[in-house]
């Protein structure tokens, strides 16, 4: 495939910063959901 | 203070919590639907979708481009909604804030995004990485006024003092992001005729382009929505933590104070 | 009494003596005020009453919480969590009102260096629409209307400039004096002057909050004392005990 | 006390303070003129910076402005005054249009030494109606400056990082006034053969840009600077 560098470029930062970013609030979530008491969490 | 620092992270739980994520059935339905659609959004858009007639290859960028855009746009919206409907009193709810914040950080990752693809994209069909277009300039600017926002959010004070300086702050964007792409749209007129909107509007889509394009923008999408709701529980967290630190920090200060008696 | 006409065209128009008579009308009204800077509970559940015409000394170490409570009533700082009002203002919803009633003196001065005494005093009287009389009755009543007057604050010692920092009070008119450590940095006469001029303040309806380290000297002038310890204020009994008040 | 008195009030304190400090004129002033010699040592070529003198002396007049605003929310910092002005229970509205019109007026000095320095440095060249349009630009320019710098300096005022945190939240939103200041400035000069009639909308934009910032920050100034 022509340009593959830029189209792989332009489709690993997407996938991967959407990656990093839904892994990173799953795991600060889970360290804060761990320390407080399920009155400070609405959604339950 | 050092006092409160420490029982930050030794917080004991009045009941032990039974709740250790902030996932709930809805918001696990649409992390799945969200997995599934990005993995059909790669294949479509790296496999199955055919070459443009004129773009070649590079047409591929384009998905992820839109896709990007249109979340972070819609993402400033929400922002700047939810902002003006915490000012109001009626309304004024620091769910509200919360929803802010949420919704503007990943809408600075997804600008920044935004800009990468459309720089590589321009470089292939154009030349050049960067084109003093009013949509370009302007949203890069809005990338650095979000930028700004989120730095005004993190100067600290009571919530409701963040809450009320980052909504002030986000509306005045409202005013600013128009005000940058009505004068660059007037500068670029006067010294230029073709604008980038024109030669990106030769592109001539069929139908399993036209679908991957609907695809990445739904897909995008849905990733958003999933981050907000999850980010938006995390930074009720966040402020539970801060006020439960301050629970400990206020038993310790009034235990100094019936000592000293 | 010439220092009292200085205060008589004052906001108070209530004339009933302030010693207890008519109406308990509290200026201060706190119920477990709790004020946070940043993470730090600075109050953590002050309660105090004080009555018009009062002088109250609040007295504690560094970092009790006498700045905090001052800085609260003057509607600087928002309440975290209690109750509180000031001058019958609410300090939740109505910290706005509060301001215009009270006159504070922390530990800044709140003084233009590149100004002059006079144009100081000035500036903060006519802030709140004092006549020029008024405010020259304030470089008056604190020894500032000679030759100082026209001295750039920069260059005045300490306790000149705290002295200033009395006079544009003095003119500002408040109905509460909130005063943070007023005699530090003061000469001899300069605390004089001070004294007479809370007196004078008080004898007309003012209310005054002294924080003071000083209390041979600030214990004179008070009607009552307040230990602030851990973000808490106890009322100090008249012989010198601690006595129970919040 | 109402809003315009007390705007009055607050912007003759703070040129009165300029005038005793001298801060403005002896480190503000030779900072732009220093700015304008930098850009000349930068492009080195007469016809580059003739060509260019427009933006460059707005360019100036930015960075100038950075450091203005940092010093008039210094003189209210220092010796605990913005704190005094909040007991004193002033309407902020005066306060922000107070502090604006000082700001403005030290800009509009600042300006025209700086056009003074692009026809001695730069050889532009600005007469008859260029001379009008010049004026008509500075005034809108100056006074939008003036609002943005004032709003975002109060916000910054008292947060930890200010000097970092200003021209962040402030330079993005005078990009317009920059575009718009330099067009009309050219046009103005004759930059190219530019005609005047080419500077007129932008004096409109620049106006717009007054008007929305003045109401903009006359109302979002009080939540910005409270606790």
């Amino acid at each position: 495939m022509k340009d593959l560098g830029f189209i792989l470029a332009s489709y690993i930062s997407a996938f991967g910063a959407a990656g990093a970013l839904a892994w990173w609030v799953l795991r600060r979530g889970r360290t804060l959901a761990r320390q407080l008491p399920d009155e400070d969490k609405p959604w339950t | 203070m050092a006092t409160t620092a420490e029982s930050q992270t030794t917080a004991p739980v009045a009941t032990a919590p039974t709740v250790l994520h902030t996932g709930t059935r809805f918001t696990r339905v649409l992390g799945v639907l969200t997995i599934a659609s990005l993995a059909v959004l790669a294949l479509f858009g790296l496999i199955i979708s055919p070459e443009d007639i004129t773009q070649g290859e590079s047409v591929r960028i384009l998905y992820i481009h839109v896709g990007t855009v249109w979340v972070a746009y819609l993402a400033f919206v929400v922002t700047a909604v939810s902002s003006a409907a915490y000012l109001w009193k009626r309304t004024r709810s620091l769910t509200w804030d919360r929803i802010a914040g949420a919704s503007a950080e990943i809408g600075v990752v997804f600008m920044a995004l935004t800009l990468l693809a459309g720089a590589l994209w321009g470089r292939l069909s154009w030349g050049t990485f960067w084109v003093w277009d009013a949509r370009v300039t302007t949203t890069a600017f809005l990338f650095i006024t979000y930028v700004g926002y989120l730095a005004v959010r993190g100067l600290g004070g009571s919530h409701q003092q963040r809450a009320r300086r980052s909504a002030v702050v986000a509306l005045l964007a409202v005013l600013e992001i128009p005000l940058v792409h009505f004068s660059v749209k007037l500068w670029r007129s006067v010294h230029q005729d073709a604008s980038v909107a024109d030669r990106t509007s030769n592109v001539t889509l069929d139908d399993t382009m036209l679908f991957t394009l609907m695809l990445a923008t739904v897909a995008f999408t849905l990733l958003y929505v999933w981050y907000v709701f999850h980010r938006q529980r995390v930074l009720t967290l966040e402020d539970a933590m801060d006020d439960s630190g301050l629970d400990l920090a206020l038993a310790e200060r009034r235990r100094e104070g019936e000592v000293a008696r | 009494m010439q220092v009292a006409s200085l205060f008589a065209m004052d906001v108070h128009r209530h004339s009933e003596p302030s010693d207890g008579a008519g109406p308990p009308s509290n200026v201060v009204d706190l119920h477990d005020a709790v004020v946070v800077l940043g993470r730090f509970p600075a109050l953590a559940g002050a309660t105090l009453q004080v009555r018009r015409g009062e002088i109250v000394l609040l007295r504690g170490p560094n970092g009790a919480g006498k700045t905090t409570l001052l800085r609260l009533c003057a509607g600087l700082l928002p309440l975290a969590r209690g109750e509180g009002s000031v001058a019958g203002c609410d300090l939740r919803t109505q910290r706005e009102s509060v301001r215009s009633r009270v006159g504070l003196l922390g530990h800044a001065n709140g003084l233009y260096h590149d100004l002059s005494v006079r144009e100081n005093v000035r500036f903060w009287g006519a802030t709140v629409g004092a006549s020029r009389d008024e405010i020259d009755a304030g470089l008056h009543r604190l020894g500032l209307d000679g030759r100082l007057a026209d001295v750039a604050v920069g260059r005045l010692s300490a306790g000149q400039k705290r002295r200033t920092a009395l006079a544009c009070l003095v003119a500002r008119r408040a109905q509460l004096w909130l005063l943070d450590e007023p005699h530090a940095g003061l000469d001899a006469a300069g605390r004089d002057e001070l004294d007479d001029t809370l007196r004078a303040a008080v004898q007309v309806g003012a209310t005054v909050i002294v924080a003071s380290h000083e209390l041979e000297r600030a214990g004179g002038l008070a009607s009552r004392t307040i230990d602030v310890v851990g973000g808490l204020a106890h009322e100090v009994a008249p012989d010198g005990d601690g006595e129970v008040a919040g | 006390m109402n809003t315009w008195s007390l705007a009055r009030l607050v912007a003759l304190k703070d040129l009165r303070v300029e005038m005793r400090s001298r801060v403005v004129i002896n480190q503000v002033v030779p900072f732009a003129a220093l700015v304008m010699v930098l850009f000349a040592f930068a492009l080195d070529n007469d016809a580059a910076l003739t060509r260019t003198a427009p933006g460059l002396v707005w360019l100036g007049t930015i960075f100038s402005l950075l450091v203005l605003v940092q010093r008039s929310f210094a003189i209210e910092t220092a010796d605990g005054a913005l704190d005094a002005l909040r007991v004193a229970g002033v309407s902020t509205p005066g306060l922000f249009l107070g502090k604006s019109i000082a700001l403005a007026v030290e800009l509009l000095v600042l300006e025209v030494l700086l056009v003074v320095l692009a026809i001695v440095l730069y050889g532009v060249e600005v007469q008859g109606m260029g001379v009008v349009l010049l004026v008509t630009t500075l005034l809108p320019a100056t006074t939008g400056l003036a609002f943005v710098g004032t709003l975002y300096g109060g916000l910054a005022a008292g947060a930890r990082g200010r000097e970092t945190l200003l021209p962040l939240l402030m330079f993005p939103v005078v990009a317009p006034v920059l575009i718009g200041a330099t067009r009309a400035t050219e046009a103005a000069f004759g930059i190219d053969g530019a005609a005047i009639e080419e500077g007129w909308p932008w004096v409109g934009m620049l106006l717009l840009f007054a008007a929305l910032f003045g109401a903009g920050g006359t109302l979002a100034f009080g939540p910005l600077i409270e606790e």
